[in-house]
């Protein structure tokens, strides 16, 4: 019986669902969570089927939150919890950083947590709601930190996370929700964390790259072929800690040239991480400089003219593209 | 003495026009967002406009204000004219925030107002330092931070008030206690019998009032703010009142009980005004009329100016990041 | 009724000894830090042993501890052989935290207790959601989470002690009130009168009692325990205590008023105890000194023989950043 | 009149008595910095000397205390406040990226403060007294961040932050504050943020490094120097944000291979953007890979014995020239 398309949202929703039936050590709060079902309505209809005590709301406390889930995931629950935007856990970073980061290496205890943050831009949403921050995610030692761009890698990505012995952030690209959709199969499972996927091959450059950015650089890869011919690879990074190196080199080898693209700041963002590693482990496999196409070095703006010339997007990595494959 | 209505004419219809100012301004924002024509969200006051009305008013030109998510009248007491808030729900590159950050994201530090982040909390010790800088360099600044019920859950909260108390800061909290944060109810958001009861707990005065009386409040607050000019040191002022609408306008508020809505219809703070003044022969219902049609003419007129108002440049996307000098 | 000497002689006994345990091993570790045998810090609960005696000595197997800087007989309360907290110290590859972390930084969660992170207050969340969690499974735990009269006064406190009484966790703040933190006296970390005053603002129960005295501390923490264990809610506990030393070694507290130690040295916790047990002919005085150099002799071999423990190999620096599995 | 060699602390407590002393819009507080002088001693007799309106004890509340500083940095004040240690900052990071990064931005009112915030190990400190937070604070917009080395630098870098118009933060590795002294200049003025200092000159390699590892990498250039000859350059940027882009690709210019030291964590650590801009800017000009020697990912562990293997040293240093030299 073939479905209709799922959307990014529903797909976490239906991870979420799947863990909530088959685990009874699965937990749910954040706020506003519950009955309404969060901001973006990812856990509707989840309090009313398993309950107020699997899913609830809490006051608005991201310490309290990600403290309380690290003290359940101690005692055999697998708590996962929401930021109602990862925004607001910059209030409380030292809970992951400090406290759940380190807690297995101090102690040997392991803490199975995953912290759902939805976050980037698009949608005038301001300084305030619109933040990407994998790199300080992802510079914390004892965290893992998933990135997917596609409904049925969130909702499979989603499982492995809470399944895993370790604190995981889960970033949820808000843009994704609604915008895209694909078939899902109905028999899934969940897919290993540390994996990338080539979701274009190509031969002449790669696309190095991860939430909504997929999209854009698969759209711009299309461009570049259209315009010139050239084949451009697009490596889906999905899980950036532990980062699929393998893969990414492989598909240096396969291009000798590379762009990195992602939505957050430009300095010390995660493109700077893959540069490097790409600089130490493949130099010379390259043809040509490594290039960053991030967002620049500001807040994210409101209004829409500002935002479109912040975002990354399909017509500006084209013209990077362009770019790279004459160099 | 009725110290709610031993008011001069023009204070109370001062009063009366700054809340309607708000709620005919929101109200065309509300049409906006529905038509699309607003991008980004739009947060309103509905029902909360006596909190900013009283306590701008009662203000003087050096105080320092941290409006929350739904103090528009904080702004409009302290001069923001009409046009710049439309600019700034617009996006447009005149207005407080230049397009750079959206509706209620903003304030204008020459009438004494810190622009809000979302972050709850976050600006309390911001605006706590901003009077103590004031006081320093010889300015009597009296402070006015607002936050929600769901606000003061926030470790920053806490943190603030406590600062400000050990420092003696006369800076007014002004917790608005709308009975809801988003979707929470006070019942999951804290257990104490009142908010004011934190008061005891920071070795501060807590003061409980009605948030949707106007001239109640500009009586009760006038008063705090002459003692702590004076006599420095923060209060908490626990405004009971309630959200009308949904937490934004995205969100049909359809979680909140249909007969709390019905009660506190009531009491609104524009009709409650209104009697007041027509009670206490302060003003005549056709004067009241009036002012309310001057000002729907007023909001017109803004809106209208503020679409021709430019939107920012992309080229200058960068500009501003850092400060030079 | 004397709930004081209300307790066997087994168990004054017993708390004694957890006291006694404590004083002379921390005598030692600032013994060895003087000597530059220890690296790092040494920070002592010199004059506060009475509170994680008494608390520990009332708990069940279930229940859950978050100590804080001072806490060392939470530590042995609950089992913790001194060897291991030499070990700790010493930063020897077998102990608590195998090296990784060092001093005051351990806690054992098969023993119910968590390792403290230096960061003050972020624990007591977690203690929080660790009572939630084992009681969800079924198991009645209750949470002791302590914090200094500095740790109060952050937003993480805050949000704990709030977060707690809105789901009704049993857990018992304890509020070690030793009158500093590090340098700084209570009249510049807070304003209430005391800290007890922040309980009603949490709409929790708030219960003052003499940090010195073990057997009267033993008397109300257990009811408390008892009470809450039925009826599951937080409480806050403020003990009244004082800091008998530097902020750590490397501080000799110079800026503490003389006399202010002079008379809380009347009241040290372990001369408290001795007295009264010998004024309720529970215990002579000889035996007390004989338990006192039968701990001093474990102490000094749980001392040698960790010197004798291993010290970690550099080649296991990576080990366990993640689990497996 | 000659004077004796001053410390690093000393370097920086006499910038702290300039600016109180010649600036009356200065304030200093913090938790502990008054009449004791700060954790480190490096306030020491300033509350003495300017009355306890101008440097004061707060309490232990670093939200509060970041929020305070802006709100008196846009009332005409310049507030430099102390965190106690910089571990401690990760509980406000929302007041640094969120408020006081934003603020000019947003809203055109600047605010100039300091957030003077010892780092770094090598101490047993342990996870919690230890860490490198800089490539935090550099991802943030709006922040500058300095990072001296030397005294001298550090005393005159303090003086041009504390006039800076913008939020910065200065980063005092507690290793320098008493191992590091030099004779310094009675008449001394700002150094301007933003230029990086060749400590040693070369032609082989050079090392762009910061803090605490400029001494660590001068000493590794003398060993290879006298193992083999090689002459290594040591760049010590000093200032991380901005970054001085000009003196870093010169540097590659002249030398052709680099290796890039730091103390703070490996993935997402500032050293991948260093990394990532000479791969990108100066790609041509690379005889070698681009190395970075780095902390590991994991927390900072407490036994000498796991903190000296953590922690990069010069003896670390040479081995790595001397492959890169090879290379
Ligand atoms: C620290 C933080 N966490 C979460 C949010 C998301 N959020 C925005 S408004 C809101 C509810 C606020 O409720 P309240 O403080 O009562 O103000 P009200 O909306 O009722 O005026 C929440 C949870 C936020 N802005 N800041
Ligand atoms: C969030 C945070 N800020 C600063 C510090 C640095 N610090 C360590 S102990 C201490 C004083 C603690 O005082 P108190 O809570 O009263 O505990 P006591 O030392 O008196 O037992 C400070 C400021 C810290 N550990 N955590
Ligand atoms: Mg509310
Ligand atoms: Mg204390």
């Amino acid at each position: 019986m073939p479905s209709a398309e799922t959307t990014f949202l529903e797909a976490i929703r239906q991870a979420l669902q799947r863990l909530l039936r088959e685990r009874s050590d699965v937990v749910m709060f954040g706020q506003d969570i519950g009955a309404f079902g969060g901001a973006f309505k990812v856990t509707a209809g989840l309090q009313k089927e398993f309950g107020a005590d699997r899913v609830f709301d809490t006051p608005i406390s991201e310490s309290a939150i990600l403290g309380a889930a690290l003290g359940m995931a101690t005692m055999g629950l697998r708590p996962v919890v929401e930021m109602q935007f990862s925004d607001f856990a910059t209030t409380a970073l030292h809970q992951l950083l400090n406290n759940a980061g380190t807690l297995h290496y101090r102690t040997g205890v392991a803490a199975p947590l995953v912290v759902r943050a939805p976050c980037g831009g698009g949608f005038a949403g301001g300084p305030f709601h619109s933040e990407e921050l994998e790199a300080f995610f992802c510079h914390m030692p004892g965290l893992k930190v998933v990135y997917p761009a596609f409904p049925a890698d969130a909702r499979a990505l989603l499982l492995a996370a809470a399944l895993d012995p370790n604190p995981v952030v889960f970033l949820e690209n808000k843009y994704l929700y609604r915008h895209v959709k694909e078939w899902l199969p109905a028999v899934w499972s969940p897919t290993t964390l540390g994996t990338a996927r080539v979701c274009r091959p190509g031969s002449d450059a790669v696309v190095l790259t991860y939430g909504a950015m997929v999209h854009e650089a698969l759209r711009a890869a299309e461009l570049v072929h259209a315009e010139d011919g050239g084949e451009v690879m697009v490596l889906d990074l999905r899980s950036l800690k532990p980062l699929d190196t393998d893969s990414i080199l492989a598909a240096v080898a396969a291009t000798n040239r590379v762009l990195i693209v992602h939505e957050g700041w430009h300095t010390g963002g995660f493109g700077a991480e893959i540069a490097a590693l790409v600089a130490e482990r493949a130099f010379h496999l390259l043809d040509a400089p490594i290039w960053r196409l991030t967002a620049p070095d500001c807040p994210v703006p409101f209004a829409q003219e500002l935002e479109k010339a912040y975002r990354p997007n399909a017509e500006k990595i084209r013209d990077a593209l362009l770019e790279l494959l004459e160099h | 003495m009725n110290p709610q209505t031993d008011i001069s004419k023009e204070a109370a219809l001062a009063l009366l026009r700054v809340m309607l100012l708000a709620r005919r301004i929101e109200e065309r924002l509300i049409r906006l967002y529905h038509q699309g024509r607003i991008f980004g969200g739009v947060y309103c006051g509905f029902g909360q406009e006596a909190i900013g009305t009283a306590t701008t008013a009662v203000s003087s030109a050096d105080d320092l204000f941290a409006p929350c998510i739904r103090d528009m009248t904080v702004h409009l007491g302290r001069g923001t004219p009409p046009r710049d808030i439309f600019r700034q729900f617009l996006g447009r590159a005149n207005g407080p925030t230049r397009g750079r950050d959206g509706n209620i994201h903003y304030g204008e530090l020459h009438r004494g107002v810190f622009a809000f982040i979302s972050h709850l909390g976050a600006m309390l010790p911001v605006v706590t330092g901003g009077v103590m800088a004031r006081r320093r360099l010889g300015r009597p600044a009296v402070g006015f931070a607002y936050i929600g019920d769901g606000g003061t859950s926030t470790g920053d909260f806490h943190e603030a008030v406590n600062f400000a108390a050990v420092f003696d800061v006369p800076v007014i909290f002004v917790v608005e206690n709308n009975q809801f944060a988003y979707s929470t109810p006070n019942a999951h958001q804290f257990r104490c019998r009142s908010l004011v009861d934190r008061a005891v707990g920071y070795g501060i005065q807590g003061v409980t009032a009605d948030g949707n009386d106007v001239l109640g409040l500009h009586a009760t607050v006038g008063a705090l703010v002459a003692e702590i000019r004076e006599k420095p040191r923060p209060v908490l002022l626990v405004c009971e009142t309630m959200r009308m609408r949904g937490h934004g306008e995205h969100d049909d508020g359809s979680y909140v009980p249909r007969e709390l809505l019905e009660t506190w219809a009531k009491r609104c703070p524009l009709l409650v005004a209104r009697e007041q003044l027509i009670a206490a022969g302060i003003a005549t219902a056709a004067e009241l009329d009036a002012l309310d049609a001057a000002v729907q003419a007023e909001v017109n007129e803004a809106y209208q100016q503020a679409l021709s108002d430019p939107l920012p440049n992309p080229a200058t996307l960068m500009e501003g990041v850092y400060a030079v000098g």
